[in-house]
């Protein structure tokens, strides 16, 4: 690798923050810019190794699964039967999914197994398994039942059990790349978690309007989740400081924006379609509840997306620790 | 005693928190003391030879991923700490003011370096050259994020306090390797499974020394029990600034600070973030709780909002 | 049964003092029987780094005939137990497999390399030297000084050569009257 | 030190520690320069200025250690009337002949002797351009005591005389000259003087840095004479210190294999019509001090050799030793080889094709062999050059048109035999196999071994008178199971035995009547008792810092040489911190083996018809001179001047500014085609490789890498050649940081990827800046990681004396992008020599 980036061997190239803006220029900054130093431009943390799609699908599917799940659950109690047919469907296919995208990204996907060797309640995966594990087998259970027509009964508590555990596999994953040293994740974990409800409810909700039959909890779900998603974000980007850039520059802020803009006009067609009768309204509902899945996945995308690159990017490391140290010497 | 569910802050002893009796052997760790590192890779290759650890590059000229072939950063040509890389010798070239010159705090990355000349002027006598040297590893930390993180107990803490892969449990789930503040521990390509120093585990159970510092020809790399390398560490310290070498300062070696104080120390001679190093790195899982909080109610609200869904009479 | 439950490190989470998983807990068999291989050699053998002329100790640790660690020698009051990049590199220099162990022919004109035995080699060289000895050999200069000499046949020898080799090639040479012998040192 | 022996390093460090200051004079800011307390930038090749700068410092502010230079130097000495110094002739001594371009040394001789000077010149067999060839063992040999004025007043004493020669080396000479700073200059005069004298010491350590010029042995001898001044020699922290490269470089010049040398030192004899025993030793030994039993030495060397063919009658077959007629040094025979003349080459652990300068002629040398033997441990260059060298990428080699038949033998590993390394401090120490040797891999011992067997076997029953010294060979040694033969056996013989058979315990046992042996003198005791004492290993920690029992230092296991020094002429120590060897009145004592006849008290004046150990007096602490002084000034044994003079290297962009006479007026040149040499500055060609280049090693590599280009972690550390150059001299030349570059000279051009470093800096001579690019010397066509040699660029011009050549300073160009590649190069160097004005010169 030739370093383009340094005119000479000499190490700790210092940028200035807001080019631009330099003592050049004459004008008179009321705060001097801290000066960022770095190790040849090098990122301190290493970049999540995790490969696309598949963690940001496994991140959509979780959500999509963990509120299919309450939702089929519901609907079997208040005899909906098109739309628990289909929660049942998408709670299992999703979850299905999402282990088989896992254990496909993992280095050694034969020892996938080795997830359920230990409990550990200080690593969201350690816990994301064993919340996914029986969460998979309830949720395929009751998905069987469904498909052969058998055991309602059975397929009942089970179903009910899945959608018990749903709303965790949710959020879970947010804890996930939260708890990592990435700056976007990790400034972000009061807020990743709405985020990524927020999204899991519009996606789930979205996927219920597919559904025949009344699919109006599915639409009051999809309405709330995208307008949780969008507060959440809005929050998000307002309260992690320096790191929100990454969120907004970049290829994560290209794909948030779109993932924005197609949450909204989800949540908007979704909403409209409950006014409209019969087949337009019906495929009003589905073209909305594609596109809040859509939506969906690309929030989980962006998301992932805004970690990577904040990652990759030493200035987010530093400047906020320094700062932190600056602040913690002078006060 | 220590709480048993420590996240953060000081830990006395680490491997009693581990769940290692009494009576396990200290706590040991590295003081890596840059002022006296001469850059000159022993650690770097011992630790490959001890560990059979493969080279990452040799001959392949700019391909994509790690530091291949001549990285132009003056003679670091591994670029990190990496998968197959356990101790990385990092060079920085400095020009400062001459030494003879009115002392400046060469520490504070805040300003222009006073006096810096420009390349093509005339530098006879204005400033000189700092070639700053420093050997890496990983910290071994007090609250080690990779492996509260690690969903298998692949990584664990061992009798001697230090952080360990097990390379028979891994399954490459990768998760360690963003949850470290560091940026140690990686992946191997062609291998799936996550790599980093492991103190020499065996070499311990035998009683030697790490390979690292076992050939480290200036004690640049001192191994030993934590406590006496700390009082070491403090002693060298205090024989620096009485130099006046003001900018020696200690990195790692305080309990209090994000991540308990490391296993692996340094002294150094500017800035962490010179070196490539975060200047004030916390421990992610310090936050885990209130984490697990905030999802806990996001996933009340999940679960809130499809039951309200249902609410009401049907269309 | 029991051995295999508590073989689970979940269960002994439960049972034992490692609540969270970190570490007597989640250890495993790997981890419990790592041994550092120089506990296993067969032998250890003192020697000197062969590269520059510090002369820093090494410990050779051998196991089945082979050499499977090389080490600084802590004994040696020179290195006191360290080595450099180059001296810490002495295994992978003995024992890699780029390593030529044959011995290779080249013909003259000859466009590749082809086998030889060494036995057979032994004997081409001896042929050659007595050959190119007799062919080239001076006893006097043209003002009748005593030469006794063969400038036909010359040596240039690397500096990592022991003493003792140094000795019978000079000696070899010398009762050969091959003059042109030279060294590293020189270089 | 940091960059090459970092091991070494360790005690430098310790050192700094407790307080010693450490001063780095390079061309480049090395790993030495980042820890050091000083880094002294210096224009390549101007050391001799610098230090003559500090020999000017030292004289002009009485700073000498005047009791030391008074009684241990020859600073009282003096000189004849006919001496003249480079003061009065422009730079060149008295006796410079021009047409052979060699000194007739006899006007530096001290005034009142009654025997003429050196030996060379009494031997009047030996021509005179042959003189240079006379390694002069002993130095002058001196009948009788010079005269001398021991206030050192006299204008014509060797102290005076040295003042006057320095007289010029101003600190803004040295400015001037080296580019050193008058103020940087000053700091470090000033640590020098400050640290030398009764109870401080300093040391030189030096390396090729020193030694690769053609004028390298003055570079040392200028330290020695600073050291000698300041009272640094002899004494414990103090002396000029080699940091050799090679585990066994050391070795390889005490039992040498080069040409000039026998075992010990002794000179190989030279071309004579009547030359017997007596008047070789006599021509060579000395009269007084240890070379004065130069007969006990030879005699012993024969014995060993020829064993019970060895008789006084037939000279101990003195007769067998074949006879030199000049230079035949590796350069010499090279182009003797280029030019058809040498049928034969064994290479043995070695990689000229790589690792000699001007690597190119070495190639051609090799192509025009009938036969090459390569032993090493790797498929090397110099094994290949026929398949891949870079002659045959220009076109000018064909393999198929190179008749060279070449024999590749895997060589055995150091840890798969037995044997010694001497390291750079003379210490033999022993290495045990650890292993067998895999395949057709063998030891160096075993195939001289094996084809010495072999080859008496094959001249066994010949009656030819030539194979005499083949058949009366001693070559009996054991040989285990494997046909290695016993190491320990040759160790033995090198060390000696007396009539009996039994082992010697010291050069002092040996005689010259043939009742004992040694192959190597220096040596003699490193099997006394029977014993291995190069294996002894007592663990450091339970030793003193000398650790006496860890191997075996020749001179009998001493550690300082001429520890004498280190008590003052009455035999006390001159300071109690810097104790190390005294006379408690009976005897020599201290820690360390006196370098001195241990019961010859300091009070002893010897008989004026003593001669060789007992000729020493009580207060000579330098036993192996023949006068037991440091001299200051040389009167023999150099061969380009008895004092160390500031001349530019063979190529350099700048004339010398001390004296018309602008390089080292003996050096050795070759004038040929395929070895041009640049235009002298301020000719109108020199413009053409305007910039200076210095060959430089990393930690991370060995040599031409025959040892490190094998093996992946080294390589994956320095995996490219490449090429250090300043910011300033990257602007003016449009160099990339990370970029390609290409060194050009009229030897060759080499590529390598720019590395831009503030590390290097540019220098100023008046008003001229002097841009100096660093040129790393371990990369080859072959290994993990290849790249053009460093020493393609190199021209061959050697120091007289040894006949070593100038790699570390020479003029080049530099310019951006690869070298041009196939034929195209070789009409791109012809282009550029012909802008300089070289090519008609030289066709």
């Amino acid at each position: 690798m030739s370093a383009p980036e340094h005119r000479t061997a000499t190490g700790a190239p210092r940028r200035r923050h807001g080019g631009g803006r330099g003592k050049g220029r004459g004008e008179r900054l009321m705060v001097p810019e801290a000066e960022f130093t770095s190790y040849y431009g090098r990122p301190i943390i290493k970049p999540p190794v995790w490969k696309v799609p598949d963690v940001p699908a496994y991140l959509y599917l979780g959500g999509l699964a963990g509120v299919s799940a309450p939702l089929a659950a519901l609907a079997d109690l208040t005899g909906r039967p098109g739309l628990r047919r289909l929660g049942r469907i998408a709670a299992a296919g999703g979850a299905t999914a999402s282990v088989g995208f896992l254990v496909h990204d993992l280095g050694r996907p034969t020892r996938f197994l080795h997830m359920l060797r230990v409990l550990k309640v200080t690593s969201p995966l350690s816990v994301g398994s064993w919340i996914l594990a029986p969460f998979g087998a309830l949720s395929g259970a009751t998905a069987a039942a469904e498909v052969l027509g058998v055991t309602p009964r059975l397929a009942r508590a089970s179903g009910l059990a899945a959608g018990a555990l749903g709303p965790a596999l949710t959020t879970y994953t947010a804890v996930l790349v939260a708890d990592t040293a990435v700056p976007a994740w990790h400034e972000g974990f009061r807020e990743l978690p709405f985020v990524f409800a927020g999204s899991a409810l519009a996606s789930g909700g979205g996927a219920g309007l597919l559904a025949p039959g009344d699919v109006t909890p599915a639409r009051r779900v999809a309405v709330a989740g995208a307008a949780l998603e969008l507060a959440a974000t809005a929050v998000l980007e307002r309260r992690i400081g320096f790191a929100a850039k990454a969120y907004r520059t970049g290829r994560a802020g290209t794909v948030l924006r779109a993932a924005r803009a197609g949450t909204v006009a989800g949540a908007l067609g979704a909403l409209a379609s409950g006014f409209l009768r019969g087949r337009r309204g019906r495929a009003l509902g589905a073209v909305s509840g594609l596109l809040l899945n859509a939506a969906s996945a690309a929030t989980r995308y962006g998301v992932f997306e805004a970690g990577m690159a904040s990652a990759r990017d030493p200035e987010y490391t530093v400047r906020p620790q320094r700062e932190r140290l600056e602040a913690r010497r002078s006060g | 005693m220590n709480p048993v569910n420590s996240l953060s802050g000081p830990l006395a002893d680490p491997a009693a928190d581990a769940g290692y009796a009494a009576g396990h052997p200290p706590r040991v760790g590295f003081f890596t003391d840059t002022s006296v590192c001469i850059g000159c890779k022993a650690c770097e290759v011992a630790c490959k030879e001890w560990n059979a650890l493969p080279a990452d590059g040799v001959g392949d000229h700019g391909a994509a991923g790690d530091v291949l072939g001549l990285t132009g950063m003056s003679y670091d040509n591994t670029g990190g700490l990496g998968a197959s890389t356990y101790r990385h010798v990092a060079f920085v070239e400095q020009r400062v003011p001459a030494r003879d010159s009115a002392p400046v705090d060469l520490g504070m990355p805040s300003t222009d370096l006073p006096g810096a000349v420009q390349p093509g002027a005339d530098r006879e006598d204005a400033t000189e050259v700092r070639w700053l040297m420093s050997s890496d590893v990983c910290k071994h930390c007090a609250h080690a994020a990779c492996l509260d993180v690690c969903p298998t107990g692949s990584l664990i803490r061992t009798e001697h306090g230090t952080v360990l892969v097990q390379e028979d449990i891994c399954n490459g789930c990768g998760y360690c390797i963003p949850a470290c503040p560091y940026g140690v521990i990686d992946q191997r390509q062609g291998d799936g499974r996550a790599f980093k120093c492991t103190m020499c585990q065996d070499r311990l159970g035998a009683g030697l020394a790490p390979a690292c510092a076992t050939a480290c020809p200036t004690e640049s790399i001192r191994f030993g029990p934590l406590d006496e390398l700390r009082e070491r560490a403090d002693a060298r310290l205090a024989e620096l600034h009485d130099r006046g070498v003001g900018e020696a300062r200690l990195y790692g070696r305080d309990p209090d600070d994000g991540v308990g104080g490391d296993g692996a120390f340094f002294l150094l001679l500017d800035e962490p973030e010179v070196y490539g190093l975060p200047p004030d790195p916390v421990v992610t899982t310090r936050d885990l709780p209130s984490m697990w909080r905030h999802a806990a109610g996001a996933a009340l609200a999940v679960a809130g909002a499809v039951a309200a869904a249902f609410l009401g009479g049907r269309r | 049964m029991r051995t295999w439950i508590e073989g689970w490190p979940v269960y002994r989470q439960l049972t034992g003092p490692d609540k969270l998983g970190r570490g007597t807990a989640s250890r495993s068999d790997r981890t419990e029987s790592l041994r550092a291989r120089t506990q296993d050699a067969d032998r250890v053998t003192q020697s000197i780094c062969p590269f520059c002329a510090v002369g820093c100790g090494q410990r050779v640790f051998t196991r089945g005939g082979r050499v499977v660690q090389v080490e600084g020698d802590p004994d040696s009051p020179i290195s006191r137990g360290r080595l450099c990049p180059k001296g810490s590199s002495t295994l992978s220099l003995v024992t890699a497999p780029e390593r030529v162990t044959t011995v290779r022919y080249r013909r003259p004109h000859g466009t590749e390399w082809e086998d030889l035995d060494l036995d057979t080699a032994l004997d081409m060289i001896v042929d050659r030297v007595l050959t190119t000895r007799r062919r080239t050999w001076q006893e006097t200069d043209d003002e009748g000084r005593h030469l006794r000499r063969t400038t036909g046949i010359a040596s240039l020898g690397g500096a990592t050569l022991d003493n003792e080799e140094n000795y019978l090639m000079k000696k070899l040479y010398t009762a050969l009257g091959a003059v042109q012998i030279e060294n590293q040192a020189r270089i | 030190m940091a960059e090459a022996h970092p091991v070494g390093f360790q005690w430098v460090m310790e050192a700094k520690r407790r307080g010693a200051t450490v001063i780095h004079v390079d061309p480049r800011f090395t790993r030495t320069s980042a820890v050091a307390d000083l880094h002294v930038p210096i224009r390549a090749g101007t050391d001799i200025a610098f230090l003559g700068g500090l020999i000017h410092h030292v004289l002009e502010t009485g700073a000498y250690f005047e009791e030391y230079v008074r009684a241990y130097t020859n600073g009282p000495m003096l000189l004849r009337e006919d001496f003249a110094d480079t003061e009065d002739l422009d730079g060149l001594f008295s006796g410079f002949d021009p047409e052979t371009g060699s000194y007739d040394t006899e006007t530096w001789q001290y005034a009142g002797m009654t025997a003429t000077s050196s030996a060379g010149d009494r031997d009047l067999d030996v021509h005179e351009a042959e003189r240079g060839q006379m390694p002069g063992s002993g130095g002058a040999p001196i009948a009788t005591d010079p005269d001398r004025d021991d206030t050192m007043q006299d204008p014509r004493c060797v102290l005076q005389v040295l003042r006057r020669h320095y007289a010029r080396y101003t600190p803004e000479k040295v400015h001037e000259i080296c580019g050193i700073p008058v103020e940087t200059f000053r700091r470090v005069a000033d640590a020098l003087v400050e640290n030398s004298g009764r109870e401080r010491t300093s040391a030189f350590a030096y390396a090729v840095g020193w030694t690769h010029h053609t004028v390298g042995v003055q570079y040392i001898r200028a330290a020695s004479v600073l050291q000698a001044l300041l009272g640094n020699i002899g004494r414990p922290g103090g002396g000029i210190l080699a940091l050799r490269g090679h585990a066994s470089i050391q070795g390889s010049t005490d039992i040498p294999t080069l040409f000039d040398l026998l075992p010990g030192y002794i000179p190989m004899p030279h071309a004579h019509r009547d030359q017997d025993l007596a008047t070789f030793i006599e021509a060579n030994g000395g009269t007084k001090g240890f070379w004065g039993d130069l007969d006990a030495y030879v005699v012993s060397l024969l014995k060993a050799w020829f064993g019970d063919a060895a008789t006084p009658e037939n000279d101990f077959c003195f007769d067998h030793l074949p006879r030199l007629t000049g230079d035949h040094s590796s350069f010499r025979t090279v182009m003797d080889q280029a030019e058809g003349k040498v049928p034969g080459y064994f290479v043995i652990g070695e990689n000229p094709a790589v690792g000699t300068a001007n690597a190119r002629m070495q190639r051609h040398g090799l192509a025009q062999l009938e036969w090459l033997v390569v032993r090493d441990l790797n498929m090397i260059e110099t094994a290949t050059f026929w398949k891949n060298g870079p002659e045959i990428a220009t076109g000018e080699m064909r393999t198929e048109d190179i008749g060279t038949e070449i024999f590749f033998l895997p060589a055995a590993a150091h840890t798969e035999k037995d044997g010694t390394f001497t390291n750079t401090q003379r210490l033999l120490q022993w290495h045990h196999k650890a292993a067998e040797p895999p395949g057709d891999c063998r030891s160096d011992l075993w195939f001289y071994y094996e084809l010495g067997r072999r080859l008496k076997a094959r001249v066994a029953g010949s009656d030819d008178p030539r194979d005499r010294p083949l058949q009366d060979l001693t070559w009996d040694y054991p040989v285990d199971g494997t046909g290695e033969p016993s190491a320990d056996a040759v160790l033995r013989e090198i060390n000696g035995v007396d009539g009996e058979g039994k082992a010697l315990p010291g050069y002092t046992a040996l005689k010259a009547d043939g009742s004992t042996s040694s192959g190597c003198w220096i040596y003699c005791g490193v099997y006394a008792d029977e014993v291995n004492q190069s294996a002894r290993r007592r663990p450091g920690a339970e030793q003193d810092l000398l650790a006496p029992e860890w191997g075996w230092a020749w001179p009998m296991n001493r550690r300082v040489l001429y520890n004498r020094a280190s008590a003052d002429p009455d035999g006390r120590p001159w300071s109690e911190r810097k104790k190390l060897t005294w006379w408690d009145g009976e005897r020599w004592a201290g820690p360390d083996v006196p370098d001195f006849p241990v019961d010859v008290p300091p009070d002893y004046v010897p008989p004026r018809d003593a001669r060789a150990a007992k000729a020493i007096g009580g207060a000579e602490p330098f036993v192996m001179q023949s006068d037991g002084r440091a001299w200051l000034h040389a009167p023999a044994g150099l061969a380009d001047g008895p004092m160390p003079t500031h001349y530019e290297p063979e190529e350099s962009p700048v004339g010398n500014a001390l004296y018309g006479q602008r390089a080292n007026p003996a050096r050795q040149r070759f004038e040929r085609a395929d070895n041009p040499y640049h235009p002298e500055p301020g000719t109108p060609g020199a413009a053409v490789y305007p910039y200076v280049f210095t060959t430089f090693r990393v930690t991370e590599h060995h040599t031409a890498g025959g040892m490190s280009r094998w093996t992946p972690h080294l390589n994956e550390l320095q995996p490219e050649m490449f090429l250090e150059v300043s910011p300033e001299l990257a602007a003016e030349r449009g160099l990339t940081h990370g970029g390609w570059a290409h060194v050009v000279t009229a030897r060759s051009a080499i590529e390598g990827r720019v590395l831009v470093t503030e590390r290097a800096k540019p220098l100023r001579h008046g008003d001229r800046v002097i841009h100096q690019i660093g040129v790393p010397w371990h990369w080859g066509p072959n290994g993990l990681s290849t790249g053009d040699a460093a020493n393609e660029l190199l021209g061959v011009s050697l120091d007289p004396n040894v006949h070593i050549m100038e790699t570390k300073a020479a003029t080049c160009d530099i310019r951006p992008g690869r070298r041009p590649r196939g034929p195209e190069l070789v009409t791109y160097l012809a282009d550029r020599r012909r802008q300089a004005g070289l090519e008609e010169e030289q066709r």
